[in-house]
C-alpha cells in the first residue's frame, strides 16, 4: 500500500451542492493513480505561518475527508460543513490552497458478480459514490440513500427523510429488510451516522450477509502515528483498538464491536 | 541552490551540532514520544532530525483508553491515548528491526514500566537490542492510572528508579519528567542524582473539554493530557527553573510549533527541543525549524552553546 | 425590546441565581482577584455580576514586582504585578469606603498573609468593617515569592491556617488554590475540613517568555503567572477534580471568555465561575456572558442546578 | 477627570504617511470634548467573537495609541507598525471599526508665555502634534525630532536621523543643550524611546528646566485597574510603581527613575 504524502494543491474547482454540501475539486494524476474508494485525505486549508498577522490564527488539525471521485487525477471532495475545520474549508474557492495528506486508510474491498447494496447517511454519500462506479460494471448495484432534510439528499436509487421533504419518510434503514429480500442482496457497504450503521449492522448479520462499514473518528496525525482515531475491532471476546485512518475506516461490520463504541 | 546557500547549510551543520549526556546530536530536532513514527518521516528527510523517539512501550501490550481520544482546543490538543503499544516482546520483535532498517539518526527508547523492577526488567530485555542509542523513561504520563504519573511525583521514588536503571546500561538514560507536580526542580535534582545522563520535559498537563451545550466530556475519560501551542508558557518556564538547578542536558518541549519557539527554549537552557503536537498541524515542522534554527544561528554567527541557557532579564 | 424578550430576561434571572456557602449571587458570574476594579463598572451596569472581588490585599503596603510585568503570548498572558497594593490600613481607609458607595453587588475581599498569625490578624481587622461579604484567601499568587504561593502548596499548612481563619468569620470564606501542584484535590479537601465555605480555583500557572531574537525573558522577572484561553483546559481539569472531592462550591476561573466556556465549567462542577484576563480582551465580557447563559438556560428550560456538575462522559 | 469609556467607532478616514507610519481618523463630537493633549486611547480592530470562523483568530489586547489630532471631534491616531497589534490596526481601512477605552490617561499640563522645547522621537511624535497645537498661540514652541531613517521623520522645526538621509546626521539630543542655551528653554516636553529621554532629562536637569515626559509601558487593561504598566516614579530615596495608563502617561521627567527602569 502506498504510504500517505504531504502535498499542497490549488482547488481548481469549486461545487455548490446544497446549503450544507459543497465540494472541492484538485487535478494531480500521479495522486489519482494511487487512491482507491473509501481512501481519504486529510485536508485543510493552507495554514499560513506569518510574522504578523491581522490576528494570529491558530493551525488547526487536518480533517479526514473521503475520496468522492476521481476520475484520471480530478480528484473530488465532498463535504459538509459541521464544526471549525469544515467551516474553513467551505470557505475556500477555486485558486485557494489546499494541504493534503494521503491517501489514507485501507479502502473498500472491490467485489464483482455480487448483488449490492449501498446504504449512506448524510456525509456518509461521498464514499460510495467513488465506490459504486468501480462497481456497477460487475455487478447489480443498488443504493439507499437517507438525510435529515431535502438538503441532505443527492443521486441514489432510493431516498429517505426524516422530515419526508425528499423521498421516503423515515431512516434509511426502515425497510431494509424488504429491499435484502427482494434483491436479494448478499454484499453491504455503508457509511454514515453511528446509529444508521449499527442498525445496519443488526440487519445485516441476521441474514448473514457481507457487510463493509466505513467508520469515522476524530484524527489527530492521520497517518497512524498518535493512536488518537482507534475503534474496538474483534470477536466480543477478543478485540483491540485499532486506528481508523491505518487498519480502516472500512471494516468488516460484524467485527466492529458496536455495543462499547 | 546557488553555491553560497549550499556552503550556509553545512555551515549551519556545524552550528546546529549539539549533545545530550552521551549522545552526540547532529541537530537540536527531536521528535516527542507518542506524536511521530515512521509514517512522519514519508514527508521529508530525516536527516534534519538529531534523534527519533518511539511511543512509550510497557511490558505487556496495552489496549489503551476508549475513544474519543482527542479534542482540539482553541489553542492546543487534549489526548487520552492511554499508552496503547504492542507491549515490549512485540516492539523487540516486529519494531525494533524496522526501526533498525529504515532510520539513520539515533533511536531512543520510550518505556514506562508498572513497578521499579519491571522497569529494570524491561532496560534489560532492550539492553540485549543493538541499534538502541538511548532510553526515555516515561514516568510521565497523564492517562495511565497509578503507572506511569505515580512515579513522577515524588522525589525519593524518581531517585531510588533511576538509582537502580543506571547501573544497567550506559546509553543515553533521559527521565521524562511530568508538569503536574508542585516543584519540578525536586524531582529534576533527584532524577540527576540518581544518574541521569539527560532530562526531557514536559509531559502533558492535566486538561479537559466538555461540549458546553450536552455537557459531554469531549474525550471519553473525562481529564486527559493537554498539550500543544497553549502550554508553551508553562513548558518555558519550567524549562528554565529545571536548567537553574541541574548540570544535565535538558531535551525540551511543549507547544513548540517554529523555529522561534524552539530558540525561546535554548535560551531557556535546553539542549535540544522536540516537536510535538506541531507534527499534527504542520507535516513540515521539523525541517522547517531545522533551516529557520540554522538561519538565525548562521546569520547571528552563533552557536548553540552561545545561546544555550544565555537569557536574561534586563 | 419586545415583552416577551423582557419577559424571558426576568425569568432568566431567576434561573441564573446561585449561591456560596453563605453568599447568596444574582448570577453565577463574578471577577477574578486583580484584573477588574471599578473602572470597569463604567463599561455596564453592575448588575450582571453576583460578586465583586477586589485585587488582593496584604499587610503592609507592597511595591511589586520591577517591570516589564506583563506579556501576551499566543494564547494567554503572562503577568508578573507581584501583588502590588497599597496595604490594608489604606485599603480600609480608602478603598473601602469607595466600594461600599459605589457597590451594589457583593464585596468579596481578597487578601493574604506571609503567615498564619498575619493571615488571622488581617480577618480580624477586616471583620470590624462593614459592607464586606466575604473573603477570598489567596494562598496560591505565583509573583510572590515565600508568601502566598508557599501556603497553598502544602495540604496541612493549608488545614491549619483555614481551621484558624474559620472561627473569627460568619462571612464566605472561599479559598483560592493554586494548579502549580501536585495533587490540588488534597489542598481542596485541606481547606474544606478547615471550614472554607467555598474554594476560588484556580490561581495562574507558572509561566515564561522569552525574545528569540534577544534571549531576553519579556517579562523582568523572568517566570510569571500564565492566565487566559490557553490554561482553559487545566482549570476545567482541576475544576473537575476538585468538584469530585468536595461538596463546598466551587468559583471556577482560568480562560473563561464567553458563556460557551462558563458553560464548560458549570457542567464540570462550578456554582459560580471568574472572568479575568477576558477583561483585558473584550471589556463587555461580563455582560455578554450574563445575557449567554440566560439564553441557554431559558432556551433549554434548565437551571443552574440542572447542570451543576452534571458532565458526562459517554 | 473623565474616566475611560468604551467605544465603537467607524474610521472614517485612513491616511498613509510612510511606510511605517499611517493615521486612523475617527469622528465623535462628544468623545473630542473630552480629550487632552498627551492621553491616549487603547485601540483595536473590533474583534468578532464568531462561531465558526474560517480559522480561529485570538482576541488580544488593545494598544495604547496617543490622541495625535482632535479637530472637534474628528480624532485622530498615527500609528508605526511594530509588532502585532500594530500590525493589525495598519491593515484597517475606513469604514472598517475601532474598538476605543478612552480617554485614558493624564495629558501634558498646559503652560502659556514660555519658551518651549518639544523633543520627539520616531512614534513620540503623535502627541506632540496634538500638544503643540494647544501651545503654539500662547508660547514660544521650538519642535525637536529624530529618527533612525527618513520615514521616521514629520513636520517639525529640527530634524535628526541617524542615517543622514533627511535633516542632521545623528539623534536628537546631540545638539540640544545648544538649543536650549540658544533659545533660552524654560519648558521641556519628550516623547520618544528610552534612550533619548533619559538623555533629555539628564540635560534637562543640568539647567534645572521643568520638564514633562510621556512615557510607553506595555499595558493590559489601560485603566489602571492590573497594575501591569508601572514604572518607578519620585525620589531617589522614596519611589513607588506608578501606573502609566493612570497617573501617567506625563510625569514630571526628574520624578522618573531612569537608573532603575
Ligand atoms: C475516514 C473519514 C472520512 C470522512 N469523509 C467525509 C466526507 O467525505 N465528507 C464529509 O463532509 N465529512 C467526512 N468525514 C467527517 C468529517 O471528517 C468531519 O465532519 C469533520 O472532521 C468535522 O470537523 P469540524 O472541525 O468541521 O467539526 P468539529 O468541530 O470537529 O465537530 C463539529 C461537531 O460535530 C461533532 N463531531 C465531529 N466529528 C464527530 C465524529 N466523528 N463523531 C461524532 N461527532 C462528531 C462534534 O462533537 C461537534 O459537535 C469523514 C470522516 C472520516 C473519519
Ligand atoms: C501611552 C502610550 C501612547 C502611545 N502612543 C503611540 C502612538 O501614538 N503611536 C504609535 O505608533 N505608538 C504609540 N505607542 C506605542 C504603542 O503602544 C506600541 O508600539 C504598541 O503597543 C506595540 O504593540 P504591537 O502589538 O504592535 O507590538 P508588540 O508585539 O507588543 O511589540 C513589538 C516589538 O516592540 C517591542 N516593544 C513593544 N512595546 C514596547 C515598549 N513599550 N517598550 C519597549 N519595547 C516594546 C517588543 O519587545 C517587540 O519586540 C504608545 C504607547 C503608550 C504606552
Ligand atoms: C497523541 C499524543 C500521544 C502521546 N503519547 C506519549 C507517550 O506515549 N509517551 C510520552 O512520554 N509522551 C507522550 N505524549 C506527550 C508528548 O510526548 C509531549 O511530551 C507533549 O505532547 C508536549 O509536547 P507538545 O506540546 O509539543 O505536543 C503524547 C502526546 C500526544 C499529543
Ligand atoms: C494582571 C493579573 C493580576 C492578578 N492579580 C491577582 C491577585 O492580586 N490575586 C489573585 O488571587 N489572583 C490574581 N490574578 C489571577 C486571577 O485572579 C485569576 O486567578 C487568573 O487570571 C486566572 O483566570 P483567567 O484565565 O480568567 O485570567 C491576577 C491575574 C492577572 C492576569
Ligand atoms: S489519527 Fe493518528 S493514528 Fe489515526
Ligand atoms: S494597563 Fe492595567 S493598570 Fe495600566
Amino acid at each position: 500500500m502506498t504510504k500517505p504524502q504531504y502535498r499542497q494543491r490549488a482547488i481548481v474547482q469549486r461545487e455548490e451542492l446544497s446549503e450544507d454540501y459543497f465540494i472541492l475539486w484538485i487535478w494531480d494524476e500521479d495522486m489519482g493513480a494511487l487512491c482507491k474508494p473509501g481512501q481519504f485525505y486529510e485536508i485543510r486549508a493552507l495554514a499560513v505561518f506569518e510574522d504578523a498577522p491581522t490576528s494570529v490564527s491558530i493551525p488547526r488539525l487536518f480533517k479526514p475527508i473521503s475520496i468522492y471521485d476521481n476520475q484520471g487525477g480530478r480528484i473530488g471532495f465532498m463535504i459538509k460543513r459541521v464544526g471549525l475545520g469544515t467551516n474553513a474549508l467551505s470557505k475556500l474557492k477555486a485558486g485557494d490552497t489546499l494541504e493534503l495528506i494521503g491517501p489514507a486508510g485501507n479502502g473498500f474491498p472491490l467485489a464483482e458478480d455480487r448483488k449490492i447494496l449501498l446504504i449512506s447517511g448524510g456525509a456518509g454519500y461521498p464514499p460510495l459514490w467513488y465506490l459504486q462506479k468501480k462497481l456497477i460494471g460487475q455487478n447489480k448495484v443498488y443504493w439507499i440513500h437517507g438525510g435529515a432534510t431535502g438538503s441532505d439528499i443527492f443521486p441514489c436509487d432510493e431516498m429517505w427523510t426524516e422530515d419526508g421533504s425528499i423521498g421516503r419518510k423515515g431512516r434509511a434503514c426502515d425497510d431494509l429488510e424488504n429491499t435484502i429480500k427482494e434483491r436479494e442482496i448478499d454484499l453491504i457497504y455503508s457509511c454514515g451516522p453511528f446509529g444508521m450503521l449499527k442498525e445496519a449492522t443488526r440487519i445485516s448479520e441476521m441474514y448473514d450477509i457481507e457487510h463493509y462499514s466505513s467508520l469515522e473518528a476524530y484524527m489527530a496525525c492521520g497517518i497512524g502515528v498518535c493512536h488518537g482515531c482507534t475503534v474496538p475491532i474483534g470477536t466480543k471476546e477478543d478485540w483491540d483498538y485499532l486506528r481508523v485512518c491505518k487498519e480502516g475506516p472500512v471494516f468488516s461490520a460484524k467485527e466492529i464491536r458496536w455495543e462499547i463504541m | 541552490m546557488g553555491n553560497n546557500v549550499m556552503k550556509q547549510r553545512q555551515d549551519a551543520g556545524e552550528q546546529l551540532k549539539t549533545s545530550l549526556g552521551v549522545l552526540k546530536m547532529k541537530t537540536p530536532i527531536s521528535v516527542s514520544s507518542g506524536t511521530f513514527d515512521l509514517e512522519t518521516l514519508e514527508f521529508y528527510d530525516q536527516n534534519c532530525l538529531g534523534a527519533f523517539v518511539c511511543k512509550t512501550i510497557t511490558r505487556e501490550p496495552k489496549k489503551g483508553n476508549p475513544p474519543p481520544r482527542l479534542y482540539e482546543t482553541e489553542a492546543g490538543l487534549i489526548n487520552s491515548i492511554g499508552l496503547q503499544n504492542p507491549g515490549l516482546d512485540m516492539f523487540i520483535k516486529e519494531n525494533l528491526p524496522r526501526y533498525r532498517e529504515e532510520l539513520s539518526v539515533p533511536l531512543i527508547v520510550s518505556f514506562s514500566g508498572s513497578s521499579t523492577d519491571e522497569f529494570c526488567e524491561m532496560l534489560e530485555m532492550l539492553e540485549a537490542q543493538e541499534g538502541i542509542d538511548g532510553y526515555e523513561i516515561n514516568i510521565s504520563c497523564p492517562n495511565v492510572e497509578n503507572e506511569g504519573i505515580a512515579f513522577g511525583t515524588q522525589a525519593d521514588v524518581v531517585h531510588n528508579l533511576v538509582s537502580r536503571l543506571k547501573p544497567l546500561t550506559k546509553r543515553e538514560l533521559c527521565i521524562k519528567l511530568s508538569p503536574n507536580v508542585t516543584d519540578i526542580t525536586e524531582i529534576a535534582k533527584a532524577a540527576e542524582a540518581g544518574g541521569a545522563t539527560s532530562l526531557a520535559l514536559i509531559n502533558s498537563l492535566y486538561g479537559m473539554a466538555v461540549d458546553h451545550q450536552t455537557g459531554m466530556s469531549r474525550i471519553k475519560m473525562g481529564v486527559g493530557g493537554y498539550t500543544g501551542m497553549g502550554i508553551k508558557p508553562v513548558a518555558l518556564a519550567l524549562t528554565y527553573k529545571t536548567a537553574q538547578v541541574v548540570d544535565i542536558p535538558i531535551v525540551a518541549m511543549g507547544g513548540i510549533y517554529d523555529w522561534k519557539d524552539a530558540l525561546e527554549f535554548i535560551w531557556a537552557g535546553a539542549s535540544a527541543i522536540a516537536l510535538g503536537t506541531a507534527h499534527f498541524v504542520n507535516p513540515l515542522a521539523a525541517p522547517e525549524v531545522m533551516m529557520g534554527l540554522g538561519d538565525y544561528l548562521l546569520n547571528n554567527n552563533k552557536s548553540m552553546n552561545d545561546i544555550k541557557g544565555a537569557c536574561r532579564f534586563s
